[in-house]
């Protein structure tokens, strides 16, 4: 007792000690620190793993391909929250100050850890680049200089997929009279398409109800007897997270909804919550913003340079055609194409987070870019400006087949002028409560 | 009670720490022969509640430890062993204030005291009708709920309890607490009993000693964790000091209560 | 087993609430649709989610009764258990095979905690011990996972999960959920028989009254503990193979626990009926909420009203549905 | 044998009866306590002697009878009532305050004459401070009284046995009541302490002029002290006289004491 | 021989009564304090700061609210973050219905509304006890979440229903809230607030208020008896502690975040409050902040441990063997000290001062 009482008494001390002392671990000069918030453990991780993979590959391709940007190596740390806010915080206030120039922007990868941060890094000056997910009235630069949401906003997310329907359907005219029902997560990520949705539904004349699901979301049996057996709507959509999707698409099996007509947000559809589902998957459509499969050049680069090798992060490079890893490949993606628009204009070494808030304002992410990095036809073109933190928007519509998933349209493009309208509104309520000015553009 | 090669349990100048802060005994020393009724005298907290479980091996379990010392059973040194496996070897500890198991039946309780016991279910049905033949209140009550039971029923079924061990040895703690007088007399009466009947060996750990003193053939008289005297009952019973401070007796006779005096004679022992 | 009366009064009223709410809230608001089958099926299919809520609360009850311990652990062991089960499986074990091993392995973890955790605690309070199982939860969850890692595993026990039969031509009853309270149903028989009746068992109850006097009588503490917390781990395995083949074997099958509190304050924290009974109630009770009242007030409710539902049981029965009323002395 | 002449009744029991469920545990009692008497209940245990002193300061809520306090008759109150009409007890268990030490289980005693509301507490400026000094002088001299000094900053836990027992008559004089309610205040303890606690008793009725009622087994103490006492059995009184009286009571002998002592 | 309080005599009861009656103490005491308030600011880094100082400053008051209820007055809840969420949408609420209100004021004014809901969800506690009583806690726990994410006023119809703390100043220029408050400001605001706090309460637990609290704790029925009213000193009890946990909640909100959504105080906040005060030590104000300090910053050690010895394990096998380590650590201590950090610290005390006597 006495020994073991002393070791840890040692143990502990020199942990604190050393930590006191500070991250002394030497980061090199001349090459770019990048941080990445990621989730590989926790209730999430099915969903973390394979972005985290994605985004480590796309990294490591460049280093192992190209030396990194522009010769500058590129220095991966990863953090992990478990899908955490307060560890989050954490990651990232560990991680800022890190290498030469500190982390270059932050991908928190939960709309949690987003907000927690949405004023440090206005102070910090260090870009939070949330895809997909975060606050979608961030789209307007003005009032977000600091904050990116490109490919798409989940209030796009809700038009696109009303467009889809409508397509369906046969037009917008027939969607009258139609009844449309939202399962969501009741959080703030899920109930962010909602109002986007009793516009289009005021517009177009369908009835939305709503069903929020409590967080986790384990037992959905209530939600589902009344979609199934008591609204019998016409179509479900799905703001669903985690193992809430597998149990919705279970409960829908079991009260016999057509899955052809269950339609997921894109954080609806990983793989990893239909695995579970099983056979009762089958059928069931989520939108995506990145194509789906492994069938791009870059995914053949990554297993030539790293696969082959052994360097990869995945399993083995079957697991990297996963939608979660395309989206970690994209996010990547986003934020070595910034970092080498940044190293273009200020030189080849390692970049701030503010000279990279300055590349993303005017990023530019084209077909033919994408063509050269082999993921045309995997990613939409991003076209970003001061004003404009998002981009087209686009998705495009997929549905599992019980092993993966099939791309069953192109991309939707959503009604950006409505859209547009309801960032800048959004962003003006939140600039007078937190009283801030709107920055010039142009 | 000099001769130690016949002592049958043997505390051997014990030590007991608790909370590896608080000394509670400070080098206790008492033997007990083969089928001897022997009694541990003392006040509140001087700790003959913590020797009586020192020798169950019941102390673990209050975050006590016997650090210095031996305690040996029929010559075998007994202190690391569990208290399951001392109640196979005979010793069984009552403990003070009962701990019947309340939502058990009488019998239920009774069968668990067997539950080391190997021997098969008629020799314990033989030994819980010879439970009963002595405690015939339990036969009564034997399925109401032990919870719901008198305090000296109580009493009587945890010491019908221990019976079902089978045991050689009965460590008792305290079997007049709270008891009507004529209980307490029902109740050593039938200690003494089952040792002249069944041979059990006794160490009671009692306040009343006068009660317990009549019963038991030899004393020890603890103070602040230190055996301070010990003989026979009977000279016990007639030593001064005993009489004064333990029976209430002074030279004069019985002294009432309402003469207590502001100031009393002091002890000869120290303590 | 003698049930008071007012615990009778109590289900009868609940029972009428379950109907009458329901009922009312149907005439009053054109948003809740009221149909007697429809309520019916709402009613079945909580009752037998409610079952799926009792075999996990009966993991709690258990090693509550024997150890007095409130054992926050329970979702990390059903977690735990069904990993392992899963992983050996993909391993490339036979299911029965993979079965047997996990059996063993909980009882190998029934062991360790009661030599590493419960033994140095013994007698400390209600509140250390509960404590110390949330140390247990936090060694279980990154134990699992360092094993078997976090993504997500299948768990097919081939049972359809389509529409399962139509009861009476109207009410709809799901083939999964009927085997699960069948399984549920037969695990508690054999339970409560086991604890009534045999030397063991009585020994259980034994300690579950009073350690000290247990230990006296040379109840061996450790061995029923073992005893218990590999029960408890049986009963967590066969929580985690219904809720893993429901949800798939990941992380969050470690806060289903979150789900059988509500179930176990009900129906008390030491009545193995109570278990029962509570689940079956808290699951139709929180079910016909959701479908029947949620709509008036914005939906979601299922997890609070559980939790309020309970609430207001204990204010009439402050020891829970089947829990032994106190009487207190001075 | 002393001789001291009775006050006025200051309590009256008036046919109580308490059933907890099918089991009858006080039936039809009566009997009366005077001022600045030693008033003592004795019986077999399960003789329902606790449950008599419940019901006397509202723990317990008979179904039948009536308690008469100083000309105010009740059939319910709420407990905390007791204390604050002056009835104080102590337990047969004893009901101390573990956790904390002999000090503040004292000063809780005083909880009802403590006037500064939860704010003034926080601050601890001024009135509180001064509040509490003075209650804290008022408990120095009972501790002085209990000669309990050495054990004032000790966790009651942590305490032997007897101490306990003063420590709580302590807590209960510290109220400054006019009815002390001892449930067996010398259960467990030998003579030298009984003689402790006998004296305490004497001198609280003798020097603050407190009416006691005293439960006890040790019949010695019982007949020693008591002005009165009443016998209790299995929920029925058997007797109720002087000590000499109770005792050559035949009922009483065959039902509790066996032998005559 | 450093340790003793020989040669220290107290002449009066009013020094006796001092909050510590051990010379040394008050040194420790003060010597803290310059270096919570002085040397700390100075030196720690901006991480330290923000991300380790702040959520430990904060979380050890909900810690100490906690203990109020659970560790004085034996109330043991699991409520804790419905009622730190409480305290940050009405700081949240009065903060923009009135944007003149001073951050004191808001702050004080959201935990007094804290403490009227904590009134309100405390009358179970009359007759519920023990573990029935926290699981029953949990139903304002679950219930108080739903409330703020389901009705958009809280929120002001926020579409995400997260709430944002707008930038307000303690004086002149000196920002607390928002993005142009330095982590030195936010640091020194918390520690004021907490160390003004943590003193209230410990005159509290000293005076009657917290001996009734005690006694009902050790004894319900015997404090009932003594004349200690259970109504109203629960009630104290639930509405003192959760006006600290609603101003933990509105420090959380707008001092540490700056924005946050209902979950940030989910059930596992509650959890995590309560694992503080039980490793800490269940009625202790010392033990709020031990607890708080081992809860909050043993992870981030752990975390940052293999870093620092140069290993390169990836990061999920470091979260896995981060929730091992943490798990063992629990038990550890509490093996060691079932009655937590500040009793060990007391015995650590009572040691040095027989050492290098052992008894």
């Amino acid at each position: 007792m006495k020994l073991t009482k002393m070791k840890t008494t040692i143990i502990a001390a020199a942990v604190i000690a050393g930590s006191l002392a500070g991250a002394a671990t030497a980061f090199a000069a001349d090459s770019q620190f990048i941080g990445s918030l990621v989730y590989r453990t926790g209730p999430y991780a099915p969903g973390g793993i394979p972005w985290a993979d994605g985004f480590a590959d796309y990294i490591n391709l460049l280093n192992e391909r190209d030396g990194g940007i522009n010769g500058v190596r590129l220095d991966l740390e990863e953090c992990d929250t478990a899908y955490n806010t307060d560890k989050g915080v954490e990651c990232y206030e560990r991680l800022k100050n890190n290498g030469a120039t500190g982390m270059p922007a932050v991908m928190p990868l939960s709309t949690g850890i987003t907000y927690a941060l949405l004023d440090r890094v206005v102070a910090d000056k260090i870009p939070l680049i949330t895809s997909g997910y975060g606050r979608a009235d961030a789209a307007d630069g003005r009032i977000f200089p600091y904050v990116f949401v490109p490919p798409a906003t989940y209030w796009g997310g809700a038009d696109i997929a009303i467009n889809y329907i409508a397509t369906q359907e046969g037009g917008y005219g027939k969607l009258k009279g139609k009844k449309i029902a939202l399962v969501y997560h009741d959080s703030a990520y899920g109930k962010e398409p909602i109002n986007t949705l009793q516009a289009l539904a005021d517009q177009h004349g369908f009835k939305l109800s709503k069903f929020p699901v409590p967080h986790p979301g384990l037992e959905q049996k209530a939600t589902w007897l009344k979609i199934g057996r008591q609204l019998r709507p016409d179509y479900v959509l799905m703001w669903g997270w985690g193992v809430m999707n597998a149990t919705a698409i279970k409960e829908a099996a079991a009260v016999g909804f057509p899955r052809e007509k269950f339609i997921g947000v894109w954080w609806s559809g990983n793989d990893a919550d239909m695995i579970p589902a099983g056979k009762a998957a089958v059928g069931y459509k989520s939108l995506q913003f990145n194509g789906v499969g492994s069938d791009f050049g870059v995914h053949k680069q990554i297993k030539k340079e790293l696969y082959d090798k052994g360097k990869g992060s995945a399993k083995s490079a079957g697991n990297t055609g996963e939608v979660a890893y395309n989206r970690g490949l994209q996010s990547a993606l986003i934020l070595t194409e910034a970092l080498r628009a940044a190293m273009n204009q200020y030189g080849n070494k390692p970049v701030t987070g503010e000279q990279v808030a300055w590349a993303l304002d005017r990023l530019s992410i084209t077909e033919e870019r994408l063509k050269e990095i082999g993921a045309d036809g995997l990613f939409d073109p991003i076209e970003l400006s001061c004003v404009d933190h998002l981009g087209k928007g686009r998705a495009k519509v997929t549905q599992w087949d019980g092993k993966q998933w099939e791309t069953i349209s192109d991309w939707i493009e959503p009604n950006s002028e409505m859209l547009r309208a309801m960032y800048e509104a959004s962003a003006a309520q939140y600039a007078k409560e937190k009283g801030i000015m709107p920055r010039p553009c142009g | 009670m000099t001769d130690s090669s016949k002592s049958f349990l043997q505390v051997n100048n014990i030590e007991v720490i608790y909370d590896h802060v608080i000394l509670v005994l400070k080098g206790v020393s008492l033997e007990v022969p083969e089928g001897g009724i022997v009694a541990l005298l003392g006040a509140n907290g001087a700790g003959k509640s913590t020797t009586l479980k020192a020798i169950s091996n019941l102390l673990g379990a209050e975050r006590g430890d016997v650090t210095k010392g031996s305690i040996e059973y029929k010559g075998e040194v007994v202190d690391s062993l569990n208290p399951s496996d001392l109640v196979k070897r005979g010793v069984v500890q009552v403990m003070e204030g009962r701990h019947c198991f309340e939502h058990l039946s009488i019998e239920e309780n009774l069968l668990t005291g067997a539950y080391t016991r190997k021997d098969g279910r008629k020799a314990i049905a033989r030994d819980m009708q010879l439970v009963y033949d002595y405690f015939p209140r339990l036969h009564e009550r034997r399925s109401s709920q032990a919870g719901y039971t008198s305090g000296g029923e109580q009493q009587m079924c945890a010491i019908g309890r221990a019976l079902m061990a089978k045991p050689d040895m009965i460590l008792l703690d305290e079997p007049s607490m709270g008891l009507a007088p004529q209980l307490v007399e029902e109740i050593f009466e039938i200690v003494r009993k089952l040792n002249q009947n069944e041979g059990v060996s006794f160490l009671l750990a009692e306040q009343n000693t006068n009660v317990a003193l009549r019963y038991s053939d030899y004393g020890y008289i603890m103070e602040n964790g230190r055996v301070v005297m010990e003989g026979n009952a009977k000279e016990l019973s007639e030593n001064e000091d005993v009489k004064e401070f333990y029976l209430g007796i002074s030279t004069e006779g019985r002294k009432s209560f309402r003469d207590v005096k502001h100031y009393r004679r002091r002890k000869r022992w120290l303590t | 087993m003698r049930i008071e009366r007012d615990v009778i009064y109590i289900f009868i009223a609940t029972l009428f609430l379950m109907v009458a709410i329901p009922w009312a809230a149907g005439q009053l608001s054109e948003d809740i649709f009221f149909e007697w089958p429809f309520f019916f099926e709402v009613a079945i299919g909580g009752l037998l989610a409610g079952v799926m809520y009792s075999l996990v609360a009966l993991g709690f009850v258990l090693i509550f009764k024997a150890s007095g311990v409130f054992n926050f652990a329970q979702g990390a062991m059903v977690l735990f258990s069904a990993l392992t089960l899963v992983g050996l499986n993909e391993l490339g074990l036979p299911m029965w095979l993979a079965v047997i091993v996990t059996l063993i392995v909980m009882l190998v973890l029934a062991i360790v905690i009661e030599r590493v955790v419960l033994r140095p605690l013994v007698n400390q309070e209600h509140i250390i011990l509960f404590m110390a199982t949330i140390g247990i939860t936090y060694f279980l969850d990154g134990f699992g996972q360092t094993l078997w890692g976090s993504e997500v595993k299948i768990l097919d026990l081939g049972i359809p999960s389509e529409p399962g039969f139509y009861f009476g031509g109207a009410i709809l009853i799901n083939d999964f959920d009927l085997v699960a309270a069948l399984i549920a149903g037969v695990l508690v028989v054999s339970l409560a028989l086991f604890f009534q009746y045999t030397r063991i068992g009585r020994a259980l109850r034994a300690v579950a009254d009073d350690h000290q006097a247990a230990l006296s009588v040379g109840i061996p503490l450790k061995h029923i503990w073992v005893i218990v917390w590999a029960v408890a781990g049986i009963v967590a395995l066969v929580a985690g193979i219904m809720w893993g083949s429901k949800l798939g074997v990941q992380f969050s099958l470690a806060l289903i626990a979150l789900k059988a509190l509500p179930v176990l304050i009900l129906g008390g924290f030491t009545s193995v009926p109570g278990a029962i009974i509570g689940g079956l109630i808290i699951g139709a009770g929180e079910k016909l909420a959701e479908v029947f009242i949620a709509p008036l007030i914005g939906g979601g409710i299922e997890d609070w009203f559980a939790y309020m539902l309970a609430l207001a049981f204990l204010v009439f029965r402050p020891q829970g549905l089947f829990g032994e009323k106190i009487i207190e002395r001075v | 044998m002393h001789e001291r002449t009775l006050g006025d009744v200051v309590l009256e029991v008036r046919n109580i009866s308490l059933s907890f469920g099918a089991m009858r545990v006080l039936n039809d009692i009566s009997f009366d306590v005077r001022q600045g008497e030693i008033r003592s209940i004795i019986g077999p245990n399960g003789a329902g002697k606790s449950s008599m002193l419940n019901v006397i300061n509202g723990f317990y809520h008979p179904q039948e009878g009536t308690i008469t306090y100083r000309g105010e008759t009740r059939h319910q109150m709420k407990v905390h009532k007791a204390a604050e009409q002056g009835i104080a007890r102590t337990f047969q268990n004893i009901a101390l305050f573990k956790g904390m030490t002999t000090l503040d289980n004292i000063m809780t005693g005083r909880n009802l004459k403590i006037k500064s509301n939860m704010l003034l507490q926080a601050i601890y400026w001024g009135k509180a401070q001064k509040e509490e000094i003075e209650h804290r002088k008022k408990v120095e001299e009972i501790i002085d009284f209990l000669e309990i000094q050495a054990i004032r900053k000790t966790p009651v836990g942590r305490l032997p046995y007897g101490m306990q027992k003063r420590v709580e008559l302590g807590r209960a004089l510290a109220a400054e009541p006019d009815i002390l309610l001892l449930d067996e205040p010398m259960a467990g303890m030998n003579v030298e302490e009984k003689e402790d606690m006998s004296r305490f008793v004497l001198d609280i009725n003798d020097e603050f002029g407190t009416t006691i009622i005293l439960i006890e087994h040790d019949m010695g103490v019982v007949m020693d002290l008591s002005d009165r006492v009443v016998v209790l059995d299995y929920g029925l009184q058997l007797a109720d006289g002087p000590p000499d009286e109770v005792r050559s009571n035949q009922a009483v002998i065959d039902a509790y004491l066996g032998v005559s002592h | 021989m450093i340790y003793r309080e020989a040669g220290e005599f107290k002449a009066s009861y009013r020094e006796d009564m001092a909050i510590l009656p051990i010379r040394q103490d008050r040194w420790f005491m003060w010597a803290l304090m310059a270096v919570a308030f002085l040397v700390i600011p100075s030196i720690a880094s901006e991480y330290w700061l923000g991300t380790i100082m702040l959520p430990f400053l904060i979380l050890a008051l909900a810690a100490l609210g906690l203990n109020v209820l659970t560790g004085y007055a034996g109330q043991l809840s699991l409520g804790t973050g419905g009622f730190m969420a409480t305290g940050a949408f009405a700081a949240y609420k009065l903060a923009t219905a009135f944007p003149e209100l001073h951050i004191i004021v808001v702050i004080l004014l959201a935990g007094l509304i804290t403490a009227g809901v904590g009134i309100l969800f405390g009358i179970p506690s009359l007759r519920i006890k023990g573990f029935y009583l926290a699981v029953a806690t949990l139903a304002s726990q679950f219930f108080l979440i739903w409330m703020f994410n389901k009705f958009g006023w809280f929120t002001n119809y926020s579409s995400s229903g997260v709430i944002s703390a707008p930038p307000m100043t303690a004086f002149g220029d000196f920002f607390v809230t928002g993005p142009h408050a330095t982590p030195v400001a936010k640091y020194l605001f918390a520690l004021t607030l907490v160390v003004f706090f943590a003193m209230m309460t410990k005159n509290l637990v000293r005076s009657n208020i917290g001996r009734e609290w005690m006694a009902v704790r050790d004894m319900d029925i015997a404090a009932e008896i003594i004349g200690i009213k259970m109504l109203p000193t629960k009630l104290k009890a639930f509405a003192y502690s959760s006006f600290l946990c609603g101003i933990a909640g509105a420090l959380w909100a707008f001092v540490h975040t700056g924005s946050v959504e209902p979950l940030a105080f989910d059930v596992n906040r509650s959890f995590q409050i309560l694992f503080m005060i039980i490793i800490g030590g269940l009625g202790s104000i010392m033990g709020a902040f031990l607890g708080s300090a081992f809860i909050v910053l043993l992870p981030i050690l752990l975390t940052n441990a293999p870093h620092l010895f140069g290993l390169n394990i990836p990061v999920d096998i470091i979260s896995h063997i981060e929730f091992m380590v943490f798990g063992a650590l629990i038990l550890f201590f509490l093996i060691v000290e079932p009655h937590g950090l500040a009793r060990l610290w007391q015995i650590t005390k009572e040691k040095l001062r027989l050492w290098p006597f052992p008894y």
